[in-house]
């Protein structure tokens, strides 16, 4: 469920934060992507075929796959191309030189909330789950946003994390790019895990994390990738301007604002009903823009439906009018409960009640009558 | 006099043209909030809402402006801030939602070095009832009293405040934080303004789940505020959310939930109301 | 006790290993500076004219810095500024000449951003006679006295402190500017520093042609300034140079000539000695 | 004369001003470089062929001319090329498109030394040297470094300046770029005078004026130009790490800092002496860098030689031998005035004195004995 945020973020898949990286001068291991086995080009050393998909613990559901001739890869990638791994469809594959590991390291930089900075944290002990990792094996630093990256930081982490001097200077190289990547590319998070040392002592991205906050997409247009973790009408929702989340339950929502919604949901759950779907109406004063509304609700097939509307800006009268509208033109057979409060509130419950639309003015009773009409004793 | 603007501050609205601008302008008017100016580029020397336009904030200047609601689009953001920081302006205010929180994390630091306070992005603003509103609150649903409310959300501020005034009591200050990631004025500079103020004796905090404000806030509650505070947590019933990355996930403690901002608030001394307008019966 | 550092001043020196850091230090220790830190990356646990290095300046905190003396090379300046402005040590003295002026700005304004003292770059440090010296002057130069000296250029004011020395008087804080286009501390930071010092009694000002500081510094002494100042002023049969651009020639609108400087100080009521020694004179 | 800068600045050829500018996308005329006449190229357009020396007014002293076909191109860069114009010699020329100018603008961004922020000023009377203008026709903005530049500058001034519209958007384009250009490149001044509109509505930057911080270069190896105003002597005297000016008099002069250097060539001219150069032996304690010195000084030929040393980190005794070994291995029979203050002075005049060469221990005995030396009544 988003949280009364307007945006949200976007994870890229590992190929596209390799391709990132190495544009700001971050050693990835050499490779390409391919969407089917006959892509697989001859090589002369070992290779991992990876599957792109937006989901932890790949390799331990089988998602990569190691081969040593280009037989082997085209076998992997037959096999990979098509299955679903973790419920999450397999349509593209990275090809990539095998490293040869000597250790694995951790780096990523994010956003820290509380202190509203960019958090670097390194460990030495990379290549599995940074919470699962001890807390004094991860070295932290908070960046000053206005200073950004300087050396210096990377001379602490490096001296905390007990690094030798030939690996400290390529960590630091590492962190001053992952900074610019962090900053250029508008990231809520770039992780590097595992931050590879072949046994050439080399350092290498050996997969790459990268989180973008939606709402800078203005100033990146190339990025165009759809969350897999949404639903079909989930992104229809979003291509149409609403925040909709689907769940499991049979109340339809409509409110507006992210807040109010969430706590019509929370008052649905207190009284044990179960609520379908989250849907914020926004700010706006349109007919419209309820009609089109109760369409997304009406494809998730709820039992009964509620609206819950506290007028400012969106005016009542015009969301009673858009709920008519909607019962008429999409010929709303189920229950519709409506809680219509603020500016023309009276006016908007005067035209529901004349359609025979249950309208209050408060909250509570509108919760009260809704889990009524779906059922719950 | 109210905690961060009163009657006598004097308000420019920048973008005060677009379609935010022009209707939340006249509303501001309405409430009574001195507006002095507007600016809107290539508009200087026109009016709106009986408000004279101007090209650049600069310009504004001999008018005394001692805060500024930005109203202008989200790539349009940055600049826009950094032209009322240029300028001194004290009080900056944010409306636009879907600005980077990259862009905001860099105007706050900029507002911070020069003294300025930042209210949003993302937020309906902050209102001194009876004196200045600033954003976009409805005008109707406030009453003068002595309950301070800060919220991270919209409309649920207006059902809580809404409540409240029904309820027969009324509202001092009301300040909307914002809901983004990274927001200018926080519960614990809320809390320190209301701790303050002579006009407010209660404290409403309305929260959400993510992040650890409220946590912190309730620590702060803790050691330095004597006020009543109560409080509402909005989505204790969100399934578990995504977590965005592990790094944020690790950092924040396993913290961010309803249930631990609920356990902070109630360590605090503080009473959670269970719906928004149960809210009303635990100030009483 | 003097106006900006004093004999409890605990001294850190970044780059302490390098030719500059390691013989300055030295004589820092000899003068009875405390100096009770150094840095170089790779050579923290070792030491070094008896002072413990680190390899950190965060290391170093808990011997709780007051000022770092950066001497580093030019290339890597950038990175210690902010290493120390980031630690919050509260003066920041860069003796390292050649810093790029984008880089000085730049440390500048986050200085100031910190409330943080920059001294420098390319200037000889700064001396409270008797208590502490952060910077490359020699040791032998001083007499404790009442004559605080504040000057943009290095062996002109060993110079001129030793004419005051050889008079028989003394001094009580001397500071070396640095010659650079944008350096920290100017001569109206030191005039209020001089100014509010019990311990001065006069001020000297050392200036050179370029820039038109010393003119500014004269205004600033005809309005606040109760100390009697001297001052001398270096390149005065200087020919006309090339100027570095059209843009800050007209903008310094002419000043920035010895005849400038000379005249501004005059009409402030400041002497102006034709050679360095004649300030002791001018002083009496 | 120095001030006691250590670095100085370096001013860029126009050509490499708008190789620049072409790199940070400021719209320059079509061109290129020449350093013969058989190098024009054919062409279907008027074109403008400009002498690339560092000086102004190239265009009053002859040193532009235009073509309209390729034989006049070649006929004026065969009459351009080796020839000397005010005083420095055409060695490259830039053929570019002859511009159809409607209007003439002024734009520059460089350091203001009061503030210690860059200063942006403009102008719609540009094409003459902005010292000409009236004040009042010139706009002017200070930016806070932290912060940069940002639109809101540019519409302040293109609001200032009364520009229409379509003039005021490429404007502020231009200025958001010349700023790109001062910050990334370490830039003293950046500066377009004129900055055209053409006949079709279009900016275009139809000179540059670049000029680098010299300390910055270590950023910025790609620039290797040589200041045409420095003498030969001046050029080896940099070659070997010397601050060093030459002058019209016949007073040698080494003196240990920029400021105490200063104050010795005022002093003598005091006494009516006639420098000869200025030298600031810096602050090493080496005989060597000494006797470097003694040899650049030599190379001038003065009359008489005057050092002026107040030791610090320069010790007196490594300076007098200095001169000693200098005085040798040049054979200099000149008179030498020495002036040897602070550490281990006594030392060094003992040394000086076994010499047969004057020593003092203050700077006016010195001064006068010299300014005797030399014969000044």
């Amino acid at each position: 469920m988003p949280q009364s945020r307007a945006g949200g973020f976007l994870n890229l898949y590992e190929y596209m934060g390799k391709q990132i990286f190495s544009k700001f001068g971050i050693p990835v291991p050499e490779g390409y992507v391919i969407h089917g086995p006959e892509e697989v080009r001859s090589m002369d050393k070992d290779v991992v075929v990876k599957s792109q998909i937006l989901i932890g613990g790949r390799g331990k559901a089988g998602g990569i796959k190691f081969a040593s001739n280009i037989d082997e890869a085209r076998a992997a990638a037959s096999t990979l191309l098509g299955t679903k791994i973790r419920g999450y469809s397999v349509n593209t594959l990275l090809v990539e030189e095998k490293l040869s590991i000597a250790k694995e390291y951790y780096v990523s930089i994010s956003l820290n909330r509380t202190e509203r900075k960019p958090l670097v944290m390194a460990s030495v002990a990379g290549g599995v789950e940074i919470e699962s990792v001890d807390p004094k094996k991860i070295a932290t630093r908070i960046i000053d946003p206005l200073t950004g990256y300087s050396d210096y930081v990377g001379r602490e982490l490096t001296g905390q994390l007990g690094l030798v001097p030939e690996e400290a200077s390529q960590f630091r190289n590492f962190l001053k790019r992952l900074y610019e990547v962090f900053e250029a590319e508008d990231c809520e998070l770039v992780e590097i895990n595992p931050l590879v040392v072949t046994s050439s002592g080399k350092m290498v991205a050996a997969d790459a994390k990268v989180v973008i906050d939606t709402d800078s997409l203005f100033k990146h247009t190339e990025y165009n990738v759809t969350d897999p973790e949404k639903t079909t009408l989930e992104l229809e929702a979003q291509g149409k301007g609403y925040s909709f989340v689907e769940m499991d339950g049979d109340i339809g929502v409509i409110a507006n604002g992210a807040g109010l919604t969430m706590a019509t949901l929370d008052a649905l759950t207190l009284h044990r009903g179960k609520p379908r779907n989250f849907l914020d109406l926004g700010g706006t004063d349109s007919v419209d823009t309820v009609v089109n509304a109760f369409e997304l609700v009406m494809k998730a097939n709820p039992k009964v439906i509620l609206v819950n509307i506290f007028g400012g800006v969106t005016k009542c009268d015009t969301v009673a009018t858009g709920i008519t509208t909607a019962k008429t033109r999409l010929s709303i057979g189920k229950p519709i409960v409506v809680r219509l409060s603020g500016v023309r509130e009276v006016e908007g419950r005067e035209i529901l009640q004349k359609d025979g639309i249950q309208a209050f003015s408060q909250m509570m009773p509108a919760i009260e009558a809704v889990v009524k009409a779906a059922g719950v004793n | 006099m109210g905690a961060i603007v009163n009657k006598d501050t004097k308000v420019i609205v920048q973008g005060i043209t677009g379609h935010q601008g022009k209707f939340h302008s006249g509303e501001m008017v309405k409430f009574g909030t001195r507006v002095v100016a507007g600016t809107s580029p290539g508009k200087g020397g026109t009016e709106l809402n009986g408000i004279p336009i101007f090209n650049t904030v600069k310009e504004t200047l001999p008018l005394g402006p001692d805060a500024t609601m930005i109203a202008v689009a989200a790539p349009f953001v940055m600049d826009a801030a950094l032209e009322a920081i240029d300028a001194g302006i004290p009080t900056v205010y944010i409306l636009t939602e879907h600005v980077p929180f990259h862009d905001t994390m860099e105007i706050l630091y900029h507002c911070k070095r020069k003294g300025i306070t930042l209210i949003g992005p993302n937020g309906p603003g902050i209102t001194a009832v009876g004196e200045c509103k600033i954003g976009i609150m409805p005008n109707h649903i406030f009453r003068k009293g002595d309950v301070a409310v800060a919220s991270r959300s919209g409309t649920l501020t207006y059902e809580i405040v809404d409540a409240i005034t029904r309820s027969g009591m009324g509202e001092s200050n009301v300040i909307g934080l914002g809901g983004d990631p990274v927001v200018g004025m926080t519960f614990i500079d809320a809390l320190k303004l209301f701790e303050a103020d002579p006009n407010t004796k209660k404290i409403v905090l309305v929260g959400e789940i993510g992040g650890i404000n409220e946590e912190l806030a309730a620590e702060y509650i803790k050691e330095h505020v004597k006020k009543k505070v109560v409080a509402y947590i909005a989505g204790r019933s969100a399934p578990p959310g995504k977590r965005m990355g592990h790094a944020g996930a690790i950092v924040e403690g396993g913290r961010g939930t309803a249930e631990s901002k609920i356990k902070a608030f109630n360590e605090a001394g503080v009473k959670v109301a269970d719906y928004p307008a149960d809210i009303a019966i635990l100030l009483e």
